[in-house]
Formats: C-alpha cells, sequence, structure tokens
C-alpha cells in the first residue's frame, strides 16, 4: 500500500506516454497527454498525503482539532487543473487548423515536415 | 485508516486512464475522458483535497468534453465536405 | 532595489494585458510602439539591475521573508547570470519587434495587439524562469514561455507546415514539462521544500544519491534537455524553427533554447550538486556524451540542409551541444566561455534568422537551390550574411570565437577538436548558402532527394512581397551583429561576465577570460575549415553532396509526433543509463 | 473507517467501476448511458463521504457534480444527437434504480442531519442529482430532434 | 521511420523510464507519511493571517506568485487560442441555424442556467473560507452560461455573450492582478505583499488582507478566459466555413 499511488502515477504516465507515440487521431493524441498530465495530479497529491488527517479547510473544523495534510502540493494541483485545459485547448485549435490545411489529422499522413 | 477506500479509487483511476488511452475514437474517448474525470475527482476528495476536486469537477466534467467534441465536429465536417467534394 | 526584481516579470505582463485590453481601440502603430516602449523599459531595468548584481540580489515575494532560516514564499534571485539571460531575453523581445515593425502581416481583425502582447507574455516568461531561485515556480515560468512559444510559432494558420509545426513543438514540450514536473513531485516528496537552495541541503540531509535523487535528476533533466533540444530530445526544434515567423524564431533560437542550458546549469549548481545529488563524474560524463551527440548530430543536419530556415535551426541544435559540453564540465572557466559564447551566439543566430526573413519576403523562398544567384542585389545583406557565417564558425573577434577560446582553453584535449569541427561545419553551411544564394557561385544544384523539406512555396510573413527593404528591417540585424561583436571587443566585458558567473556558481573561484594567443589561432583554424568547406561546397557539389549513411539520420526526422514520443522515452532512459554508475558505486 | 466511509467504498467501487466499465465497452449508446449515470453514481458517494469525514464542507463537491454532470452529458447529447438518432439510447430501468439510488442517500443523510441549513442543502443536491439524471437520459434518447447545425 | 522501429524504440524507452520510476517509488517516503515541513509552516502562515482556507492562503498570499505564472499561462493560452482561429481569408460566416430542443430539455437548460451561475459566484466568493476559489467557481459561472447553447441554440448565446466585452475583462482582470501585486512595491514593502488591508475576523467573508482581492481577480479572469476559449471554438465547429465549401 505505501507505494501503491505513486505506481499508479507512473502506469498512468507511461499509458498515456504510450498512447501518445501510437495514436493515429490527433485529438485523441492531445487526450493522451491530458491523461499524462493527470499522472502529475496523482503524483503531487499522493506525496502530500498524510495517514488520517483531513483537509486543511478550517470553515468547518476547530483549527488544530484534527491533523491535516499538505496544502501546498493542493495548491499546485488546482491551478496546474484549470491552465492545463486552457493548454489543451491552445493544441487543439492547433489540430482543427491542422485539419484544415492538410486534410487530415492522421499523423502518419502529414509528411510535409520532414529531413 | 481509509486504506481500502483510496485503495479501490486508485484502482478505478488508473482503470479509466487505461481505457482512455486505450479507446481509439476520440468521441468515445471524449466520454472515458469525463468519466477519468469524475474518478479523479474521488481520488481528490479521498486523498482530502477537495479543492482540487472541485477544480477537477468544473473542468473536466463540461468544459472539457465540450471542447473535444467540437473539435471533433469540425474535423468532421471538414472531411465530410472533403468527401462531397471529391464526389 | 530588491523589490524591483519581480517587476522584471510584471511589468511585461503588465503590459501584455493592457495591450489587449485597448488592442481593441489602438490602431496598430500605437499597439506596436507601446509593445516596444514596454520591452525597452524592461531591458534597462534589467541591465541596470545587472549592473548592480554585485553581491547578489534576493527578493522575497509578498515580503515572505525567512524566519528562523525557512520561509513559505518564493525567492527570486537576481545574480549576474540570471539578470543577464533576463537582460538577453529583453534584448532580443526588443529586436524582434523592432524587425516585425510596421512590416509583419496584418493583424487579426480588431486584435491589432495581440502579436506584440504575446511577444511580451514570452518575454515575461523568459525573465521570470531566468530569476526564480524556487523549484515550482520556474516550471510554471518555463510553462508559461512554452504557451506564448507555441502559439506564436502556429500564427501563420494559413501556411499547413506552420501549424504541424507548432503541434509538434506544443506536443513534446508539454511532455517535458510534466516530466519535469514529475521530476519537482519527486523532490518534493524527498524533502519536502521547493525552493532550488532548499532542496538541495535537504538532499544532503538525507544521505548519499539513491534510486529518487537519480529520476529526479533524470525527470528535470527531460524537461530542460527538451527545451534546450539536446539530441535525442531535438526532433521538434528544427520543425518548429522552419514554420515560425522569422521574429519569432530570432527569440526561439537567439535565447529560448538556450534557456534549456541555462536551466541545467541553475538546477545542477544549486540542487544536485551537494553530496546528496549526482555525483559531478556522472553529470560529467551524462552532459559532455550527450552534448557531442548534439553537435554531430545537429552539425551533420545542419550541412544537409537546404530550406536556410532549417539549416539555422540545426545548426542551433549543433552549438547547444557544445553549450552542453562545456556546462558538463563544471569547471568555472568553462563557465565563463560558455557565457560569452551564448552572448555572441545568441546575436548572431537572431541576426542570420533576421537575414534569412529578408530573403523570404523579398523573394517568396528560403530555399537554398531557388534562390541561387537571386540574392545578388542585395548586397548589404549579403556582407550580414557572410559576417554572421564567419562568426558562427568562431572568427575573431566575435563574441562567439571569445567565447570558444575561453571554454576550449578549460576543455582541453580533444574536446577542443569537437568545438572546431562542429563550428567549422556549421559555419561552413551558412557561408555555402551565403555564396550561391547572395553570389551566385558555383553551378546551380541538382534536384535533392525526396525526403527533405524544401523551402520553396512558402508564403512571405509582409502583406506583399518586399520590393525594397525597410530600414528597421535592414538596421536590426546589423545592431544585433554589432552587439555580437562588442561581447568579443569591448575591453572589460568579458571580465564582468566572468565575474558575475563565477560569483553565481563556483562559489567565488574567480578566473579571468580573455583573449589568448592559442584562442585566436583556434579561431582562425575553424574559420580557415569552414571556408574551405563552403568553397569545396559550392564548386563541387558532388564531393559533399548527400551520402547514403547519412539518410537513415535524416529519415529519423519524420515529422511524426509519436517517433519523437519515443525518442524523447529513450532519452530519459539514456540520461539514466548515463547517470547510473555513480549512484550504484556511491 | 466508520459505517458511512465503508458505504461509500462498497458503492463507489461497485457503482463507479460498473460506470467505467459501461463507458469502455460497447456500442455508442450504451456509452453515453454509462458517462451519465457516473456523476449519478459518484455524486451519492460524494455525499456519504462528506457525512463519514466529519467534514459538511465536501458537499460542495456532490452539488458541483450533480450540477455539472448532467451539462456534461448534454453536451454529448447535442453533439452526438446525428449518432444516436438511429440507436437511441433505452435505458429507462437502471437510470431509474440509479435515480433510487441517490434519493435514499439523500433521504437517509437527511435524517441523519436533521433539520437545518445542512438539510437545505443536501436537498438541493437531491434535486438537482435527480432532476439532472433524468433529464440528461430523455436528452441523450432523442433530445434534439432535428438536428442540423447549429 | 517505421512503425516497427517506432514501437522498438517506445518499448526500450519505456522500459528504462518504467525501471527508474518504479526503483525511484520504492525509496519514496511511505504514502500518507507524517513529515510535511513546508506543508505545516504553510498552515501556520495561513491561520496567522487569519485565512481559513489554507490552499487559498498558500495560492493568493504565499505563492501568490506561482499563480501569477499561471494566470499569465492561462491569458496566454486564450489569447493564443483567439490568435490561432481566427477566421483567415478564405473562411466566411455561416448563420447557425435553430435547433430544435425537446421541451424538459429546454426547462431544464433555463432553469439550471441561473442555479450553476449563483454556485460559481458562491464558490469565488467563499475561496478564502471553504473549498473552491477563483479557478473552480470562475469555470462554473462560464460553463453556466453555455447551457444557453446545449438548451437553445447558439444564437441565443450570441445574443448574450458580447465577446468583446468578455476579451476586455479577461484582460482588465488579469492586469486588476497585476496591480495589486504592484501596490506592494509603490507601497515600498514587496510585490504582491498585503500592505493597506487588514486581516479582518478569522472565518469571515473579508478576512486574509489580498486573499479575497485577488481570488476575485482570478475568478473573473477564468471565468472570461473560459467563455472565450468556447466561443472560438463554437464559431469554428458552427460558424466559420470554407468559401470554397459546398454548404
Amino acid at each position: 500500500m505505501t507505494v501503491l499511488p505513486y505506481l499508479v502515477a507512473v502506469w498512468i504516465f507511461l499509458t498515456g506516454c504510450y498512447g501518445l507515440a501510437t495514436s493515429r487521431n490527433l485529438i485523441h493524441a492531445v487526450g493522451c497527454l491530458a491523461v499524462c498530465q493527470s499522472a502529475t495530479y496523482v503524483l503531487l497529491l499522493a506525496v502530500g498525503y498524510r495517514a488520517g488527517a483531513t483537509a486543511p479547510v478550517y470553515s468547518d473544523i476547530k483549527p488544530g482539532s484534527r491533523p491535516v495534510v499538505d496544502p501546498v502540493v493542493q495548491a499546485l494541483t488546482l491551478t496546474d487543473i484549470v491552465v492545463g485545459a486552457t493548454v489543451t485547448a491552445l493544441l487543439l485549435s492547433l489540430v482543427m487548423q491542422i485539419s484544415k490545411r492538410h486534410g487530415t489529422v492522421d499523423p502518419d499522413e502529414l509528411r510535409e515536415l520532414r529531413g | 485508516m481509509d486504506d481500502p477506500l483510496i485503495v479501490v479509487v486508485l484502482l478505478l483511476v488508473a482503470a479509466a486512464a487505461t481505457a482512455a488511452v486505450a479507446v481509439r475514437d476520440p468521441v468515445r474517448q471524449a466520454l472515458v475522458l469525463a468519466v477519468l474525470g469524475v474518478c479523479l475527482a474521488l481520488l481528490f476528495t479521498v486523498t482530502q483535497a477537495p479543492d482540487v476536486g472541485l477544480s477537477q469537477l468544473a473542468v473536466g466534467s463540461a468544459v472539457t468534453p465540450l471542447l473535444i467534441m467540437l473539435s471533433v465536429r469540425k474535423v468532421r465536417r471538414r472531411q465530410q465536405d472533403g468527401k462531397e467534394k471529391e464526389r | 532595489m530588491n523589490h524591483l526584481l519581480p517587476l522584471l516579470v510584471a511589468a511585461p505582463l503588465l503590459g501584455a494585458g493592457l495591450l489587449i485590453a485597448c488592442g481593441r481601440r489602438l490602431p496598430r502603430v500605437a499597439a506596436e510602439s507601446f509593445g516596444c516602449a514596454v520591452s525597452a523599459g524592461t531591458a534597462a531595468l534589467a541591465i541596470w539591475l545587472c549592473l548592480n548584481s554585485s553581491p547578489p540580489l534576493t527578493e522575497w515575494v509578498g515580503a515572505w521573508t525567512p524566519r528562523n532560516g525557512t520561509s513559505v514564499g518564493i525567492v527570486l534571485v537576481g545574480d549576474g547570470p540570471g539578470l543577464g539571460m533576463s537582460a538577453l531575453a529583453s534584448l532580443l523581445t526588443l529586436a524582434s519587434l523592432a524587425y516585425s515593425w510596421h512590416y509583419f502581416d496584418e493583424p487579426p481583425r480588431r486584435h491589432a495587439g495581440s502579436y506584440p502582447a504575446l511577444m511580451l507574455l514570452f518575454q515575461g516568461g523568459m525573465c521570470g524562469f531566468a530569476i526564480t531561485g524556487d523549484l515550482f515556480n520556474a516550471f510554471v515560468f518555463f510553462e508559461l514561455m512554452s504557451a506564448a512559444a507555441y502559439a506564436l510559432t502556429g500564427y501563420r494558420v494559413e501556411e499547413a507546415k506552420a501549424v504541424q509545426g507548432a503541434l509538434a513543438f506544443g506536443v513534446i514540450n508539454s511532455l517535458g514539462a510534466y516530466a519535469m514536473l514529475m521530476g519537482i513531485a519527486l523532490l518534493y516528496a524527498r524533502t519536502g521544500e521547493l525552493a532550488l537552495t532548499h532542496i538541495g541541503r535537504g538532499l544532503d540531509t538525507h544521505g548519499g544519491p539513491d534510486a529518487l535523487t537519480l529520476a529526479a535528476f533524470v525527470l528535470v533533466l527531460t524537461g530542460l534537455l527538451v527545451k534546450a533540444a539536446a539530441v535525442p530530445f531535438h526532433f521538434w526544434l528544427p520543425d518548429a524553427h522552419a514554420v515560425a515567423p522569422t521574429p519569432v524564431c530570432m527569440l526561439l533560437s537567439g535565447v529560448m533554447v538556450e534557456f534549456g542550458v541555462y536551466g541545467v546549469w541553475r538546477v545542477y549548481g544549486t540542487v544536485f550538486s551537494g553530496p546528496g545529488g549526482i555525483p559531478a563524474a556522472d553529470l560529467e560524463r551524462a552532459l559532455t556524451v550527450l552534448g557531442i551527440l548534439t553537435g554531430a548530430v545537429g552539425a551533420l543536419m545542419c550541412w544537409y540542409q537546404r530550406h536556410v530556415k532549417r539549416l539555422l535551426a540545426c545548426s542551433t541544435i549543433a552549438h547547444v551541444g557544445l553549450f552542453l559540453v562545456g556546462v558538463g564540465s563544471l569547471l568555472p572557466e568553462a563557465d565563463d566561455g560558455v557565457a560569452l559564447y551564448l552572448l555572441g551566439h545568441a546575436g548572431v543566430k537572431a541576426a542570420l534568422f533576421a537575414c534569412t526573413g529578408l530573403l523570404l519576403d523579398r523573394f517568396g523562398s528560403v530555399d537554398e537551390h531557388a534562390l541561387h544567384g537571386r540574392g545578388r542585389p542585395l548586397r548589404g545583406v549579403a556582407v550580414m550574411f557572410v559576417l554572421g557565417g564567419l562568426a558562427l564558425a568562431g572568427m575573431p573577434p566575435f563574441g562567439i570565437s571569445l567565447g570558444k577560446a575561453v571554454t576550449e582553453e578549460a576543455l582541453g584535449g580533444p574536446l577542443t577538436v569537437v568545438y572546431v569541427l562542429v563550428s567549422a561545419v556549421t559555419g561552413g553551411a551558412v557561408l555555402r548558402v551565403a555564396a550561391r544564394v547572395f553570389y551566385g557561385l558555383g553551378p546551380q544544384p541538382r534536384v535533392g532527394s525526396a525526403c527533405e523539406t524544401t523551402g520553396a512555396g512558402e508564403e512571405p510573413e509582409t502583406r506583399h512581397r518586399l520590393s525594397r527593404i525597410p530600414d528597421t528591417m535592414r538596421a536590426v540585424p546589423a545592431l544585433l551583429l554589432a552587439g555580437s561583436l562588442a561581447v568579443g571587443v569591448v575591453p572589460g566585458f568579458a571580465r564582468i561576465v566572468a565575474r558575475s558567473v563565477n560569483e553565481a556558481g563556483s562559489g567565488g573561484a574567480l578566473t579571468s577570460a580573455h583573449w589568448t594567443a592559442a584562442g585566436v589561432l583556434l579561431g582562425l583554424v575553424s574559420t580557415a575549415l569552414a571556408l574551405a568547406l563552403a568553397a569545396l561546397a559550392v564548386t563541387r557539389p558532388e564531393l559533399l553532396g548527400a551520402r547514403p549513411w547519412t539518410l537513415p539520420l535524416r529519415r529519423l526526422q519524420s515529422g511524426h509526433i509519436g517517433d519523437y514520443v519515443a525518442w524523447v522515452l529513450l532519452g530519459t532512459t539514456l540520461l539514466g543509463a548515463l547517470a547510473l554508475p555513480g549512484i550504484l558505486t556511491g | 473507517m466508520n459505517g458511512w466511509t465503508w458505504t461509500a467504498t462498497i458503492a463507489l467501487g461497485v457503482g463507479v467501476g460498473a460506470a467505467v466499465w459501461g463507458v469502455v465497452t460497447g456500442p455508442l449508446r450504451r456509452r453515453v448511458v454509462a458517462q451519465n449515470l457516473s456523476s449519478a453514481l459518484a455524486a451519492p458517494g460524494l455525499l456519504l463521504l462528506a457525512q463519514g469525514y466529519g467534514r459538511p464542507a465536501y458537499v460542495d463537491l456532490a452539488l458541483l457534480l450533480a450540477l455539472l454532470g448532467p451539462v456534461g452529458t448534454l453536451v454529448f447529447a447535442r453533439l452526438l444527437a446525428d449518432d444516436l438518432a438511429g440507436d437511441p439510447p433505452r435505458a429507462w430501468a437502471v437510470t431509474l434504480a440509479v435515480a433510487g439510488y441517490g434519493a435514499v442517500v439523500v433521504l437517509v443523510l437527511c435524517a441523519v442531519t436533521g433539520p437545518g441549513r445542512a438539510m437545505v442543502k443536501l436537498l438541493v443536491v437531491g434535486a438537482l442529482l435527480i432532476g439532472g439524471n433524468l433529464v440528461a437520459s430523455r436528452a441523450l434518447s432523442g433530445g434534439f430532434p432535428g438536428s442540423r447545425r447549429g | 521511420m517505421t512503425r516497427r522501429l517506432r514501437m522498438i524504440v517506445l518499448a526500450l524507452g519505456g522500459a528504462g523510464l518504467a525501471a527508474l520510476f518504479v526503483a525511484a517509488c520504492f525509496g519514496m517516503p511511505g504514502f500518507g507519511g507524517d513529515r510535511h515541513p513546508y506543508g505545516d509552516r504553510a498552515v501556520h502562515a495561513s491561520l496567522a493571517r487569519r485565512t481559513a482556507n489554507t490552499i487559498s492562503s498558500v495560492n493568493f498570499d504565499q505563492r501568490a506568485f506561482d499563480t501569477l505564472g499561471e494566470m499569465s499561462i492561462l491569458f496566454t493560452s486564450v489569447l493564443g487560442t483567439v490568435v490561432l482561429l481566427r477566421q483567415t481569408r478564405d473562411e466566411k460566416r455561416g448563420r447557425p441555424q435553430p435547433q430544435e430542443v425537446a421541451l424538459p430539455v429546454r426547462r431544464y437548460a433555463l432553469v439550471v442556467l441561473p442555479v450553476a451561475l449563483v454556485s460559481g459566484l458562491y464558490v469565488i466568493a467563499h475561496g478564502q473560507l471553504s473549498p473552491g476559489g477563483g479557478f473552480q467557481g470562475g469555470v462554473v459561472a462560464a460553463t453556466a452560461l453555455h447551457l444557453l447553447y446545449l438548451g437553445a441554440d447558439y444564437r441565443a448565446l450570441e445574443r448574450i455573450r458580447p465577446i468583446g466585452v468578455f476579451e476586455v475583462g479577461d484582460a482588465l482582470s488579469a492586469s486588476a492582478y497585476l496591480v495589486t501585486g504592484l501596490a506592494g512595491v509603490l507601497a515600498g514593502t514587496a510585490f504582491l505583499a498585503n500592505t493597506l488591508l487588514p486581516y479582518g475576523t478569522f472565518n469571515t467573508l473579508s478576512s486574509g488582507g489580498t486573499v479575497p482581492l485577488l481570488n476575485a481577480a482570478i475568478g473573473m479572469e477564468v471565468a472570461c478566459a473560459i467563455v472565450i476559449l468556447l466561443a472560438r471554438f463554437l464559431d469554428q465547429a458552427v460558424e466559420i466555413e470554407e468559401d470554397n465549401g459546398k454548404r
């Protein structure tokens, strides 16, 4: 158990990479990149977890009454999720333009840049 | 202390992520990504990160699927137009 | 004065925000002037801070100054190299904004400010990355400069190549950034800190290096080396640099790629150099092997290109290899040399891209073969292009040559040969282009092989093809070359650079950087070699033409995102394997 | 762990596990239904967790999921209307069962909480959850007739 | 490069990376460990500044400079998307056609829209107290508007969505974040330091100094950003078509 969350994060990252490398559709590839990114969230939060603790949000509990988990990793992850979505949008807009200019979104059929 | 719960949700996330890669059609992948978003939100909740869970729910449940589906629609429309022109 | 450090980031970002807020009303000239003014102001601030950066400035953002040695805030470190890099980035941004002044193709309707705003955001990202002393913050600004760079690379959406190159750039760099974030998470798990120096201290207190240290090192370096385009992480670079608008290329090749090298230097020096980090011998092995590989592959790819922008992009890869070799030696003298080299290279490479942009806008092509002899009327540009080629080859007294000489002296031995050969080949390739395009020397080359990117059929970036070249576009490369020359000849400049680099990096071991007879001689040798190669290539094309054994190497550059991702993974494995021995024995 | 979290573990493991399985396999009509039910199956789990952890603040998560989950399904219903028109999903039995599960969970929690602001919030979540789920199912099975484009 | 070669390279690289990762995992401190020095300091600092939600305190006070960077990435990506999805010379705009929507769906959309909007604002406003904040609430508020597209049609959405206003709002809220930060420099302390505002009473809406201000700026920026982003994508998918196209 003590390493399972880390191993799951690694598994997700590597699976995402595999999907990215073997993808036949650029939209699918961008989706795989999002999967890779979610691996980083899982890893960060697993690192910040403390057994038996609760969230460091004191709107409904008294400060100091219960142990709390690490807020720093949560702050790092939280902003990254929203920002990750917009970067995904940026990449998707490039995919749309590729589909317009090349008439395909299959990376195997893109043959403009070589050598 | 909350071990079984975390293990169950971790396995759900791993399964959904694997499926999101294995499903090759972007439409179906978008469906899996939506479910992956829910699973991730559950994972963030059980690791006591409700803020992060909210962030994931807000982004993953509607915005990301909408972006992907709109891209698919645009790409498909183009390809249909292309085929009609060829005829 | 410390409080002014965050302004290096805030000023360009605020400028961009205001440009977008008012951009719908603003006429184009006003938007562009505003962009130039903000960029120039930031550059001035960076230079002023740089001149006052001894001893190094530190600033805790939000006034979270440490209590009992710990803080919860983010620290900014304004030492010589950091401020120098932000000054360089700001000056180059200013140069590219001036270069694109008024000439650049029409902005999207009602979005006159979007191009200068993106440039300012790019500048802000680079400045932030340069001065931050916090690992996660470095990642954030790393992403910021990447996001701006993707958008700028794909700016000409009507070009099929541009969008494809930009997507490859985006996907590979994002993947690299995620790898870096995984590495940061591992370091946080071990040390529970995010400030660079605290992480380093945390690793040291934990004891000797183990698998976790190695994995964190490899992952963080993967992100940085993807940005630096070291082999085998380099595939995105020719695709992106060949298609980006010329002013953007100036920034990408001139300074963004170099930020990867700077990041490696900074992260190793502050995080992994202690007893709990990666042993020096391992880093030396890893960076030297990757650097030599990068130099060799870059030089070969550079020589066989006919698309001029692609050729310049490949030469950037080759020179990055040389930077890595220098940084990997961990000698203070080599650090000085690389710093000077980097400054000189930025000016020359940006100037060469600017000249190529002029060709594109004038003739609608950047193909060496198609342009054969057509550049004759552009006398001034020809002179600048030749000077750029000579400087790239290492001709004294350009800054590149000085930097190379200092580094070569520090490295000594066989690595000097690598330096001379790579400089000669890349410089020779540029001189070959100059001879063919601007002077029409040699026979018209025959049609090349099927698997290469030609530079024909490119759209000019201006509204119309230029009939005469605007003065701004001519002045910018001239000034850039002059700057590169100044790095080499202004007395005392090299000493200042060396002092500030040593103050920041090598624990105060002061060394001096100056011209030596051996250095001048080596510079002249590589220049002569480059001239000889160019002359041979122009007069006897078949002698140095495509060889069958180079074909597989060129085929690897396939334009396929899946291939590039596979290579990135292989690169991390390679990096891990190269750094492994010290972990096993230590 | 207490009874609430144990219940949540089983409910989430079985419910969301089934949703993941459903969205990965089978024809498109089954996948969209599974996607729709995933939010309806997860939200009661989140409510149970909030109770089990003793953190009323976590109810916000269930509220947001109940609100946005059906919106996500509407996205698919809207943009896949053409694909689904020929083969509309028919899964009313499952949908109603899941809605009933949500109702039971909400009512049990209401009974435990007792009257007050927290109970109102729970009821709102329940209403959004069940209403959204049913409407989204309706949308999937022909909510956008005559979809051309627009 | 052939598919076979790619798979070989991928297998080699993946295996190496996996080995490295797994070895590293076994060197990590166990999951749920008790040592979080930075985290503990952050909790103390947050309570000292009377911010009930520690995560908001980290985001908008202690590491506000990170959030500045993240916000700029958001701003950049949106600006990039606007530039990349512009209407090019060979494209024209078609009129979107009205869409038939089944009555229950339409009613649901119209009922939920205000609820979602209010929830979004609630999540933003309570950012420094309970879970939530500008990033999450902004996305919810922006999503709410798009119920009009889902429940009615694109024309209805366009009528209430003056895109120019959102673009200006996006840029202004990004600038507002920066100006709040610069106020600290002008007051002589440090960038993004709170110099003017009192920290208020613990667990009330106005507690936490600059946190609510920066939180609100981010909320507005994110909401505007997502609206613009979706508007560009909807334009592409619904309106913009090639000039020589058949339709």
